[in-house]
């Protein structure tokens, strides 16, 4: 077969040049890598692995020595006398038979183990956090603490985590790869996972993901987590827990004129792409209103993260996405935002339709991320983009075109709602309108 | 072991005997063993259903409910159990009946070449009679559905109303389906029978019909005790 | 030389088909030309499935690609997976049932030819029902398994959902009429002394998924009726609101959808195995065992469906049951690998095309399997699903599994579909590019899946770590787009100007080598007596093993006509087609059921009796003229 | 499923079917079980009780058998209809039963029947 000559020699290169590759990439930096014991859940998950791919290595290994050895020794040769006619061996097939079978076993025992050691109850003391899933964003509850926030997760080391995982429309999954494997939210179902981050870890970000197709956003529906010390962690949720420090918050009720553009907003949400039964809206409504303790401004410091170290260690946490060239913003204006004018224009949006900021007369909505602290994140919508003034302006301006099929609304004055088809006018924000809301929310800290 | 018979040619006058050398391996009818396998891929069909009914019974947050009485919280209106045993079980009565009268057609047309003297003999044989027998219970069968169907829609539980209604109406309404499917095959035969006469030779075609037949009646056996005795 | 089938006298030359017009082929019942129909049309689809999945890579191939919007991705895979699987892989599969089961048992067409002929009638436009949307970007978007409660109306309310649903319904219809067709064929249209355990080993893997189709089907079919009864008439069996539990529609689905994916293997392990013996010129090692394989493999496959859901909290209990259950499947699967080896154990091998291809299988197919058993040990997989290192394992097993398998048996049978061979030269190509790309592009994704990667995301984030194997699964793409492309050239050339083929070219051993290439519309002038399970090979030892036959010998003899023998063949009808039309038209008036209401009762009504009108019309013509 | 393919091919398959001797019995069986299912049902202390549940499954399998059987003649026809019928019966029962374990529906009928 002189035919098959070149194109065999070919492909020998070419695999050979496939498998460099592959054990080249082995050596690169993997941020989301599910391979590092960071809690003792993905510990028991990667030493299972570990005797998978042993096991699975091996059986790989012989069955392809075997076929690549027989098709060489046994090639037709010119002398083609008849083979012996064998139609089977009772012995050797008991016996490739059997051995899987025991490979099975040594495979068996320790999954099932591990099986009943993961789901076990969480510990009682375990810190318990609430994770409700939106499309396409995490709405985290800390119970315990009594308030609520969005797509930033932060965590004690050395404590164990017990999630509550619901969700309000479809479903999503849970998904933090290096602290474990994922749990799906269901809807109608609340299910459970819980972790250990290790108590050695130094303060640390990291990345997840929702691991359950739910939408045009599926792939924009991303998380960050913080596993901090325990003082740290103090620090925060002390912080987290009173209104957001901003001059006169509590101050002026909000126009009642306000309200009635509230519930368009809202049915407009519950109709078209991907939207939110209003009846499961009014059951999550209810603990997001009671749920902040209103303290007064005994200010207690701000803490978060810190930036700069997300930044430096830890730059896969800080997203890049490009923003669409579908929407212009004009930037300049950011420099005027005025924050009080924002809270103004805030307050007669059909912003607080959706977002509660605690403290404020327009504290009830919890179909959007709660706002109390919003100018403390590092990111916003789902993860997609880091949360500083100039993207959240594009945010608002229009949340469609940066995130498909948002059920925030698009609110560019004059701009056109991919999601819902209409053009924006009566409650439309102006560049300026919106640069100074941006100054607003930057403020709540 | 090889077949040691030459192939032999099948009852004449069927529209799908196996083309070419009409030798069949087992000897037997290819669309006998075609509505066994039919069967077969139906209980599947219903398994999925009843597993679906079950699953939801008693899992709708609001009613009206098969056995028990509901008060609507909110308007205060009662709702009586959707289930009317005694109706049901008539029309059970009369779906196992007519699988009664089909046994007696797929006979009568078994043995048309035997000579009948007694007037009994000549009832018995009477496919005619017992097709029509057959299907008219089919009917009745279908028209206490059709009741059952329009008086819970008017006791408030519609296919749209709970987990309930939607599990019930499509289980039922598959079943009646089949029913009704079942019906017209018979009428078709009954037209063939007035036409030229059904002889010993459409045994077969009779014979499948009534094992569709049976197999629905046998579905509505689960149904009746799974649904409508079992709380 | 005695008991060697030398080839019979009858198979000495061929005569070109006589009737070769359209109407011909739209009113064809013969086993042979609807086979061919499956053949081309599957081809058709399979091109359009990789075009789409060619589109998916590209958008990959960088972090937060732009090369399609996120809507039509999601519409892209969708209908990626939902071709490849419902309108390449299984009618590929359908394509040598048809052609293969007849001439294997030694009948002259299926049990029920027009039947038959419906099946496909309904598969084709089933097929264009489902594929047309897309190039209005209003295809389906809700996964290949839409997941309840993503795919109600409720979250989904445009169309896109509802030609899934009423597409999977139709194709269910094809599938299920054909399980039926197929299982009296083999069970009842065996020649004599064709005991089942003298049946062709690729006859016994069809049986077997045959009673997968007629028993998976229904299960898919009534999660179906409850989304479309959900989405047309408001019924709640996914909405949410009135309390239902969106692990139904989970569990009806995987119900279906695991047996599905043997019902997508096992044709190909069938072909495998007529392939590897030919070209070993050694009988099946094992035959029993792999006949009984086959059928536990079947077996199981019913019971291990819940190991797609060990993410949604089925507890322990159950996530322990199923993963041991599915752990089993990997004993008899390894049953037959081992035995395939032993088969060319000892044996002279000739490396033809098809045989590279199935040899291939072997080796990637075992790739797959492995990459599946870690999936079976839930607390693994819980890293693992929803993750690119599931599509590593699905790609594996159904591109180096199906896919290698059905095209080793295109190569080894297409001399007797058509009479020509496929060229060896561009053949070795296409093998070679496809090994190579397939690993290219697939074994990446088990990196990138272990190294966080999500499915079914339109955009990754750069600096994530996985540029490059993203880079590298695109690359793969590229070629195998070219490597598919020499193949599906060689397939269109070869066809009418490929090298002649004699009625035994390769040595098979089989009933349908003993026919002429291409088989005349009787297939046997007489109803062979089988006496063994390889009745064209001498056994005994001797000095030759079979009489290959050369086009030279064939040369010059006619074939009689089925007049000239007073076989009477079937009449063809256009009614199967007719029929099949009539269903389509009644499901599409349900599309139109929200904007008007009205024409789509008039529709359906209209096209029901349609339907029924011309069923009946097809049901009372006799199949043959009276003799 | 073997030795089914060695059976010489006769002109048809007509097994002798059992006649109106059987039919009649049949009818009667068939219409008393399930009369004794229906009053149950109005019996308290019978519907009440555990066996209710196990007794109306077993009443109801019974009349599934008989018609089978007979009305259905599979005792009397060839064995392949049986298996054609009984192996999908299987899977289907077993299909059934896994489900309503996964929804945990079946402890509670457990409870029953102990
Ligand atoms: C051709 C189709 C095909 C085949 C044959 C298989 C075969 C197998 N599959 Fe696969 N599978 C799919 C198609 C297929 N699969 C698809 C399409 C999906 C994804 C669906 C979706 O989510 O979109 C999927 C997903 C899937 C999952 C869910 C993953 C997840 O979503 O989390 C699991 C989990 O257990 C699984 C397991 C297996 C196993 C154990 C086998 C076994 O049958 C494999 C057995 C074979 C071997 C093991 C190799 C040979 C054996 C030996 C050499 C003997 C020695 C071996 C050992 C002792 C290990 N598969
Ligand atoms: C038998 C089934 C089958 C086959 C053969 C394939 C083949 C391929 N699949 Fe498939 N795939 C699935 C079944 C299959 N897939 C399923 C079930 C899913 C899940 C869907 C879901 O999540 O819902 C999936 C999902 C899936 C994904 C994941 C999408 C996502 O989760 O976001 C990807 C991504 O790379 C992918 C890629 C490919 C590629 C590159 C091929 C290649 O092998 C394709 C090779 C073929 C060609 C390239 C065609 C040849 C083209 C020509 C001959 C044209 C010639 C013309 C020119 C050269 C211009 N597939
Ligand atoms: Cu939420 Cu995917
Ligand atoms: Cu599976």
């Amino acid at each position: 077969m002189v035919g098959t000559f070149r194109p065999r020699r070919l492909a020998a290169f070419a695999l050979l040049g496939a498998l460099t590759l592959g054990l080249a990439a082995c050596g690169g930096e993997y941020p989301n890598s599910t391979f590092n014991h960071n809690s003792e859940y993905n510990s028991a998950i990667d030493d299972l692995f570990d005797k998978l791919l042993f096991w699975g290595t091996l059986v790989f290994i012989v069955v392809e020595v075997a076929l690549v050895y027989t098709i060489f020794r046994f090639r037709r040769r010119p002398d083609g006398r008849v083979p012996k006619q064998v139609h089977g061996n009772t012995a050797l097939e008991i016996a490739w038979t059997a051995i899987p079978a025991v490979i099975l076993i040594f495979i068996a025992i320790p999954t099932v183990r591990t099986i009943f050691k993961t789901q076990a109850k969480a510990a009682p003391d375990a810190l318990q956090v609430e994770v409700i899933g939106h499309q396409w964003w995490w709405e985290f509850k800390y119970p315990q603490y009594g308030f609520s926030t969005a797509n930033e997760l932060y965590l004690p080391n050395g404590r164990t985590v017990n999630f509550q995982l619901k969700t309000i429309d479809v479903l999503h999954s849970f998904w933090i790869p290096q602290m474990g494997g994922k749990r799906d939210l269901i809807s109608n179902k609340t299910n459970y996972l819980w972790f250990t981050p290790n108590k050695d870890l130094p303060s640390s970000a990291w990345n997840g993901f929702c691991a359950e197709f739910c939408g045009p956003s599926h792939a924009n529906m991303r998380f960050r987590v913080f596993t901090v010390t325990s003082a740290e962690f103090s620090q925060w949720t002390a912080h987290q827990q009173q209104v957001a420090i901003f001059p006169a918050a509590a101050a002026e009720a909000a126009p009642s004129a306000a309200v009635p553009m509230v519930m368009p907003a809202v049915r407009q949400v519950s109709s078209g792409g991907g939207s939110v039964p209003i009846v499961q809206v009014a059951a999550v409504l209810a603990p997001a209103i009671d749920s902040l303790p209103v303290t007064t401004k005994a200010a207690i410091p701000v803490w978060t993260f810190p930036k700069e170290r997300m930044v430096k260690e830890f730059p896969h946490t800080v997203p890049t996405t490009p923003l669409p060239n579908t929407v212009s913003y004009n930037e300049s204006l950011l420099a005027e935002g005025d924050a009080e004018r924002g809270r103004q224009i805030y307050s007669r949006s059909s912003c607080i339709g959706c977002h509660a900021i605690g403290g404020t007369p327009f504290n009830m909505s919890a179909i959007g991320p709660n706002l109390t602290h919003v100018g403390t994140r590092h990111t916003l919508a789902g993860g997609l983009y880091p949360n500083d003034a100039k993207h959240l302006a594009y945010w608002i301006k229009s949340a469609p075109h940066l995130k498909p099929g948002s059920i925030m609304p698009t609110l560019g004055k004059g701009l056109t709602d991919p999601v819902r088809k209409n053009v924006v006018t009566v409650g439309g924000l102006t560049d300026m309108e919106i640069a100074d809301i941006v100054a607003y929310l930057q403020a709540l800290k | 072991m090889t077949a040691t018979t030459a192939p032999t040619p099948p009852a004449a006058g069927d529209g799908h005997t196996p083309s070419g050398g009409h030798y069949t391996s087992l000897g037997l009818d290819n669309r006998k063993i075609a509505i066994w396998t039919f069967i077969g891929s139906e209980c599947m069909l219903f398994a999925s259903l009843i597993s679906t009914y079950l699953i939801y019974k008693g899992r709708s947050p609001e009613g009206p409910y098969p056995h028990e009485a509901w008060t609507n919280p909110t308007t205060g209106e009662v709702f009586k159990p959707i289930m009317n045993i005694p109706i049901t079980s008539a029309s059970t009565f009369v779906l196992l009946a007519s699988s009664f009268a089909m046994v007696l057609a797929l006979a009568a047309v078994q043995n048309k070449h035997v000579l009948k003297v007694t007037t009994g003999e000549k009832i018995l044989g009477s496919s005619k009679l017992w097709l029509w027998v057959t299907c008219l219970m089919g009917m009745t069968f279908l028209g206490f559905q059709a009741y059952e169907f329009t008086s819970f829609v008017h006791e408030g539980l519609t296919m749209r109303t709970n987990l309930f209604g939607s599990s019930f109406f499509t289980l039922t309404g598959f079943h009646g389906a089949h029913v009704t499917v079942g019906v017209l095959w018979l009428f078709t035969l009954l037209a063939i029978d007035y036409k030229r006469g059904l002889t010993a030779a459409d045994a077969t075609i009779v014979d499948i019909a009534a094992l569709y037949w049976h197999f629905v009646d046998v579905v509505w056996i689960a149904i009746f005790t799974l649904l409508y005795l079992i709380k | 030389m005695a008991t060697i089938a030398a080839a019979p006298p009858y198979t000495e030359q061929k005569v070109t088909p006589a009737d070769n017009g359209v109407w011909s082929w739209l009113t064809t019942v013969d086993h042979k030309r609807i086979g061919a129909l499956y053949l081309v049309t599957a081809l058709v689809f399979f091109v359009f499935g990789g075009l789409e999945a060619a589109v998916l890579r590209a958008q990959l191939a960088t972090p937060n690609g732009r090369v399609v919007s996120s809507e039509m991705y999601s519409q892209l895979f969708t209908m990626h997976g939902t071709t490849m699987i419902f309108l390449a892989v299984m009618p590929l599969s359908a394509a040598f049932f048809n052609f293969l089961i007849p001439l294997q048992i030694g009948a002259r067409d299926v049990a029920f030819p027009r039947l038959n002929a419906f099946s496909y009638w309904v598969y084709l436009l089933g097929g264009l029902f489902i594929t047309f949307p897309i190039f209005f970007a209003v295809a389906p978007d809700g996964g290949w398994f839409g997941y309840a409660p993503l795919s109600t109306k409720a979250y989904s309310p445009q169309i896109n959902m509802d030609f899934w649903v009423i597409g999977l319904q139709i194709l269910g219809i094809s599938s299920l009429a054909a399980a039926f067709n197929f299982i009296t064929t083999i069970i009842n249209m065996r020649a004599p002394g064709m005991t089942l355990m003298r049946m062709p080993i690729f006859t016994w893997m069809s049986f077997v998924v045959q009673f997968l189709v007629a028993l998976a089907f229904p299960v898919i079919t009534v999660a179906l009726v409850f989304l479309l009864l959900d989405r047309f008439f408001g019924t709640n069996f996914y909405t949410i609101a009135k309390g239902a539990d969106p692990l139904l529609w989970q569990h009806l689905f995987w119900v279906f959808g695991h047996p599905e994916v043997y019902i997508l293997i096992l044709p190909a392990f069938g072909l495998v195995s007529e392939v590897l013996p030919t070209f070993s010129r050694k009988p099946l090692f094992g035959y029993p065992v792999m006949v009984y394989s086959g059928i536990l493999i079947g077996f199981l496959g019913f019971g291990v469906w819940a190991h797609h859901m060990f993410s949604v909290g089925m507890g322990p209990i159950a996530d322990a049951v199923f993963s041991l259950t599915t752990m089993l499947i990997a004993i008899p699967t390894g049953v037959k690998i081992f035995n395939w080896i032993a088969t060319m154990w000892g044996g002279q091998i000739q490396f033809t095309v098809a045989m590279k291809y199935a040899v291939a299988l072997v080796a990637m197919f075992t790739i797959g399997g492995i990459s599946g058993v870690m999936h079976s040990s839930p607390p693994a997989d819980l890293q693992q699903t929803d993750t690119y290192f599931v599509v590593a394992h699905f790609h594996y097993v159904l591109f180096g599994g199906s896919i290698f398998g059905l095209f080793a048996g295109l190569y080894y049978y297409f001399p007797k579909f058509t009479g020509r061979f496929l060229s060896e030269k561009l053949g070795n190509w296409h093998f070679w590019i496809t090994l190579v790309s397939m690993n290219l592009t697939f074994f990446p994704m088990h990196f990138s899946g272990l190294l966080g990667m999500p499915r079914r995301i339109y955009q990754y984030d750069a600096g994530q770590g996985l540029e490059l194997f993203n880079l590298m699964s695109t690359a793969g793409t590229v070629l195998l787009m070219i490597g598919t492309a020499i193949g599906l050239w060689n397939v269109y050339r070869s066809w009418n100007h490929g090298e002649i083929a004699s009625s035994n070219p390769w040595g098979g051993a089989t009933l349908e080598w003993t026919i002429p290439s291409p088989p005349p519309d009787y297939n046997f002038a007489e109803i062979p007596m089988v006496k063994s399970r390889y009745p064209l090979w001498n056994m005994k030892g001797g000095d030759k093993l079979v009489h290959e036959t050369t086009a030279e010998e064939e040369r010059g003899q006619r074939i009689p006509t089925a007049k000239e023998l007073g076989i009477v063949m079937p009449n063809p009808s256009i009614w199967p087609l007719v029929c099949a039309a009539g269903i389509i038209a009644m499901f599409c008036g349900l599309l139109f059921l929200d904007s008007n209401p009205l024409l789509a009762i008039a529709i359906m009504t209209i096209s029901t009796f349609w339907w029924v009108g011309s069923l009946y019309k097809w049901l009372l013509t006799p199949l043959e003229d009276h003799h | 499923m073997a030795e089914h393919s060695q059976v010489a091919a006769p002109a048809h398959d007509e097994a002798h079917h059992p006649g109106w001797s059987t039919y009649w019995k049949v009818a009667v069986i068939l219409t008393v079980i399930t009369a004794v299912e229906v009053s149950a049902y109005y019996i308290p202390a019978w519907e009440n009780s555990w066996v209710y549940v196990p007794s109306m499954l077993i009443m109801s399998g019974v009349k599934f058998y008989i018609v089978v059987m007979y009305y259905m003649h599979l005792k009397y026809d060839h064995k392949l209809f049986r298996s054609l019928f009984t192996g999908p019966l299987l899977v289907a029962m077993i299909t059934l039963v896994g489900l309503l374990f996964l929804f945990s529906k079946l402890v509670v009928r457990l409870g029953l029947l102990s």
